[in-house]
């Protein structure tokens, strides 16, 4: 059986901030806040026709990503789906040069060629973006792999959707993550639908969690991902246990999108109603936070007015500074297929054009 | 005549093939209550119920899977592949089974199985979703490839595909979706293997298929208009069994040849066109057949890339240009 | 929690032969013998280079086969990996046109196209003889939806190493059979090793059964598969369970090969030791079978020797028909490509030669 | 100079770079308490131990995609595929992620890794374990793909591979394990992307690649005994980059060319070569470029058969006299 699954984690009153300071506090708020100031901007462009392709946003997931994000060192690694803008934002990407990437801009984290679901930082040992539905769990194996070869004490996060827990790729990374003890926290984020897809429609398991238990050595937990001190609380024993046992833990994060799958995709219809995300709303992970806070006595009405209102222009400016990028170099287009000398020309064949 | 998109004639196939064969069913990731990630199968979940019409985890290697064992039981599956960029993780069945049962169990179980989802790039996917698939699949005996350029085509070879006894891989444009066009009514079907004379024209012919056949009849109404160039263009439809008659009927006619596809150029079906012309058609050649392809890149995401990844009709007009042996505007 | 997982099956004394006629339990026996003898002969075939590729012997997992086998209906399904002429033979393919496909001959099952990994016989609803470890798993679960897809009460049984529990392929159909109510048997022949791998070397369970406690639905069972008896009493319930109740199981069948994993592999060395495979020799399946049967009074040694001699003579004359057996014909190099009309000609590429 | 086999050629290479770097690794199925399925990495193990020579269950997929990450952060991973059949099941990790990632992220994260094993026929393994990948992988930017014939150029391009800052396919063959030949002492290493000339000639150009290579000397040595016909085999060893200038300077010279491998014909590698060749040197070509290739077959399993489908020497001097206008022994 898998080690040690612990039943949904509830903060203690005692303890309700995990010891952490009040400036620590406010900045897990304004990192939320940016996030979602961020992706209603990036929501805008994208009406507006500025962003193309696919655009997947986080409204109402940002507890999960600052939870989490929040509990890294910085030579930590970490790994994530397409839907990972406010991951970038609160690894510490420039708000600017993500907003360029969604733009296509030649100041894009990715230089314009990755977009919105490719953003990658190497500086900050952010891995990417990633589009294939998890594929991206064996890379964050074989990062695991890496730390443990090189005798390292980093870690890495991997965080994707609760509709790849079906997927192949799932499993044979699991396996390999607990039979050679990798340093790996495997994060669910579980919004309960996969596009359109209800999960328990497609999974012939009633938790999310219990996938776990087919894997000696690998830790689980189930999580409230509407409540940011759960996260992070629930993160940092992983990252202990990832840290100083060397093992993976899997922890189903429960949390919830507001807005449809991709901007183009409607928010509510056919595969849940309108009254249903109504109600979640309800459960807004930034007003519970801000209410805490503030009850707490930790931040005042007029300094939550002021992270977000520097939220509302970081946004802005991120998207003024995206908009002033130019277009990536047309002279670039060979420069990133290959690292090493292509013999014989990559552009041969296309050449006469 | 009803003039429908090539959406809803795929949708049409799709029903009217289930309503005929009740061995017939939809298989796939968002076929059922969302009525498809692109609508094609919209409202068929409501119509034959949910063993027809079948929503599954994402697990492409196991649905594809399920797929091929079903059809070795006598079911006709119709597979969705959400866009073929997720087939990659199907490869196996499609290759080592749907491909070679047939032939492992000496002519015992036949696969009659139809793989079908958009292929190729839509608008700043990136590189993991852009990518054209064909020439892959193409390659493997045992497997028939379609990808049709209109809404006629797409209903007549998606009927022609879920009749057909053998595997059949389906390619499907996301930038077609919403093309119009005109449809026969009733049980139209386009046979499997029969290339189209999409225009028809005695100085260049213009191989090609799916959505270049647009580009290259964009391209072929600028040559008349500014060159004076009537250019003749194949749509092949099929791809694999590749109608290679149709091809040389119109080479030995023109001399000169452009092949027009999406997919990067190594390898690519456009080799094998041009293989094959010059194996049975080589005294007929007054110039080097041109290749006109994606360019051999990962697609980027920006717009401005990808544009120049995407042939486009200019790129097209070029390469004919370049075969006539006309001033063009691009540097050798 | 998957569905009542039972531990090791042992069968009580008082019903030691699940009230099969004395009958019933010889031609167990037979069958038992057949398969061996037959693997025995293939093996010399090999050596003499009268079987080509790869050739994966079943001695010492006997009652696997025959003990699940046994338990299906004629019209059932079922479907195997490439160690599977025994089951080929049990489930009642002609021994003469088995060793004609080994030998790669016209009158073999697969027509000599197919050869000693891909056996196949439509008539008995044998579904092959697959090479890929594991892709066989989802189309079991596709003929298990067939037979639900058309009201049926047939079961399909699906039999692998223990190698397979670690693809992704083993994965995605478990969770697709479970929740979609398929009548499947999933039977893993644990014989400890994948070629020269231990599987506990590569695999984060301690007991293989272990792996179906994530499919709600999923029914599992672990099982001595040196006991024909005990095989033969869990598949029943398996198949009741699946005809009945239209739910899938996962049986664990605890076996042993005594040979190497392929002839030309050696049976033991750097992977395991000569004593280990002695002392596993002990257990035989057909040995401790016939023994029981002298024991209650069922067989005499006459009969036993009957039926060993039978199976020796069955081997033989399957070898000799395989010798008889022509060739097949270059002519039908096209025939199995493609079953409906391939215009343009199939050939036309290759036709110059 | 030493003799050594192909299989002892790889072993050394993987040995001496394992040395050189220690950021080389080995991952795979049987790589390591087995000594790998064919014996390639015989020893490592003990001299490496487990986190440099790893065992791995079954999961290609799931092994590729760390080798993957493992590149990603710094790691030199070489990742054994057992045979390339098994490779289908990693389709997606190394098209979509080995091949993208440089891409993707705007030339942040290359991924030098390589992907190695056996590809093609051996001997009756029938369909599924029979089957030639290089066509699929070289049609992907991004990826490099290598098939050495001999021990040197197994030795000097698995050398070059493990240094190459890309993902490369490194093709083997379990046919070419027991070859023996010279491989230079010392730090032997064969660039990718250069072609080599097997055998010189004046009147006929082979080009191919792999198990190939000896096929078509074999054939050449016939056809200068019998036919008088000098014939000049180019020998790719790479082949994404193809060194189509070496290519050309023989077709140049011999004006007629025959192209051989032993995949199915269909876009495979050949059809690419005959592309590039009739585009570049069209007005050299005194006829027709043939291609014999793997009969366009899921591969049978019995031994006439199996014989008929692989190309065999007299199939390639048939090929060759036909190119020449000799009389053949085949009728078109
Ligand atoms: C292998 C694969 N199949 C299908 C898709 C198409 N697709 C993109 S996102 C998605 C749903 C994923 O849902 P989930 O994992 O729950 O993540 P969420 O979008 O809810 O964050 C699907 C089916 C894909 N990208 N990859
Ligand atoms: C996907 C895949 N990878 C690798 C192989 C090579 N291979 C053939 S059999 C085998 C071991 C399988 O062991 P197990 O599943 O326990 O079955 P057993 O041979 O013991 O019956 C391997 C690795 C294969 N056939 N398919
Ligand atoms: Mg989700
Ligand atoms: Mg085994």
């Amino acid at each position: 059986m898998a080690t040690s699954e612990r039943e949904v984690t509830e903060v203690g009153d005692e303890n309700q901030f995990l010891g952490l300071s009040d400036a620590e506090l406010k900045e897990l708020l304004r990192e939320m806040e940016v996030a979602r100031r961020f992706e209603e901007k990036a929501a805008e462009s994208y009406q507006m026709g500025k962003i193309g392709g696919f655009c997947h946003l986080y409204i109402g997931q940002e507890a999960v990503a600052v939870g989490a994000i929040s509990a890294l060192r910085d030579d930590d690694y970490m790994i994530a789906s397409y839907r990972s803008h406010a991951h970038a934002l609160i690894r510490g990407m420039d708000p600017g040069r993500v907003m360029a990437e969604l733009y296509g801009r030649a100041d894009g984290v990715s230089g314009g060629h990755g977009g919105s679901m490719h953003l990658f930082a190497k500086d900050l040992n952010f891995l990417g973006g990633h589009g294939i539905v998890g594929s991206h769990l064996p890379i964050a194996a074989g990062v695991g792999y890496a730390i443990r070869y090189r005798d390292g004490d980093q870690v890495c996060l991997c965080t994707f959707g609760e509709a790849a827990v079906n997927i192949g790729a799932f499993h044979e990374s699991f396996n390999m993550a607990a039979r050679w003890k990798l340093p790996v926290v495997y994060l669910c984020e579980n919004n309960m639908y996969g596009m359109g897809t209800a999960i328990d429609r497609v999974t012939a398991a009633e938790r999310i969690v219990q996938r776990a238990c087919t894997y000696d050595g690998m830790h689980s937990e189930q999580v409230d991902g509407m409540d940011v001190m759960a996260v992070r609380d629930a993160m940092e024993r992983a990252v202990a246990i990832a840290r100083d046992k060397k093992e993976p833990t899997f922890l189903e994060v429960n949390t919830y999108r507001y807005v449809g799958h991709s901007i183009a995709d409607p928010s509510h219809g056919v595969y849940r109603t309108r009254e249903e995300v109504e109600a979640e709303r309800e459960n807004d992970p930034i007003i519970s936070f801000r209410r805490r806070l503030i009850d707490a006595g930790v931040l005042s009405a007029e300094e939550y007015d002021e992270i977000d209102q520097a939220a509302i222009d970081t946004a802005e400016a991120a998207a003024e500074f995206a908009d002033n990028s130019p277009l990536p170099d047309a002279s670039e287009m060979y420069d990133f297929v290959y690292a090493d000398e292509y013999r014989n020309g990559i552009d041969r064949r296309d050449a006469w054009r | 005549m009803a003039v429908i998109t090539y959406r809803e004639a795929l949708n049409q196939a799709l029903r009217e093939e289930m309503d005929r064969d009740d061995r017939v069913f939809l298989i796939g990731e968002e076929v059922g209550v969302y009525d498809g990630a692109y609508k094609v199968s919209k409202g068929l979940l409501e119509d034959f119920g949910e063993w027809r019409v079948r929503d599954t985890p994402i697990a492409e290697h196991g649905f594809s899977g399920m797929g091929v064992g079903a059809a070795m039981v006598g079911l006709r599956p119709v597979v969705e592949i959400m866009t073929w960029n997720f087939a990659h993780l199907a490869f196996d069945q499609i290759v080592n089974h749907a491909a070679k049962l047939y032939e492992m169990s000496g002519g015992q179980f036949n696969i009659p199985i139809v793989f079908r989802g958009p292929g190729g790039a839509a608008l700043q996917l990136a590189a993991q979703h852009s990518q054209a698939p064909e020439q892959w699949y193409a390659n493997v005996p045992g497997l028939k490839v379609c990808s049709p350029a209109t809404p006629a085509d797409a209903k007549g070879l998606l009927k022609s595909a879920i009749r057909d006894n053998d595997p059949v891989i389906f390619v499907e444009g996301e930038r077609l979706y919403n093309m119009k066009g005109e449809v026969p009514d009733g049980d139209h079907v386009t046979p499997i293997g029969v290339a189209d004379v999409a225009r028809a024209g005695d100085d260049v012919t213009i191989v090609t298929y799916s959505k270049m056949v647009h580009t290259s009849i964009s391209a072929a109404e600028t040559l008349a208009v500014e060159d004076g160039i009537e250019v003749e263009v194949i749509d092949l439809r099929t791809i694999r069994p590749l109608d290679v008659d149709t091809v040389l009927d119109s080479v030995r006619k023109t001399n000169r040849v452009v092949v027009v596809e999406e997919a990067t150029p190594f390898a690519a079906v456009g080799a094998q066109v041009v293989d094959d012309i010059q194996r049975e058609a080589f005294d007929y050649l007054d110039a080097p057949i041109a290749r006109v392809s994606g360019l051999d890149v990962p697609m980027p995401y920006a717009r401005n890339l990808e544009k120049l990844v995407f042939p486009q009709p200019e790129f097209v007009v070029d390469a004919v240009r370049h075969v006539c042996y006309r001033n063009h505007s691009v540097v050798e």
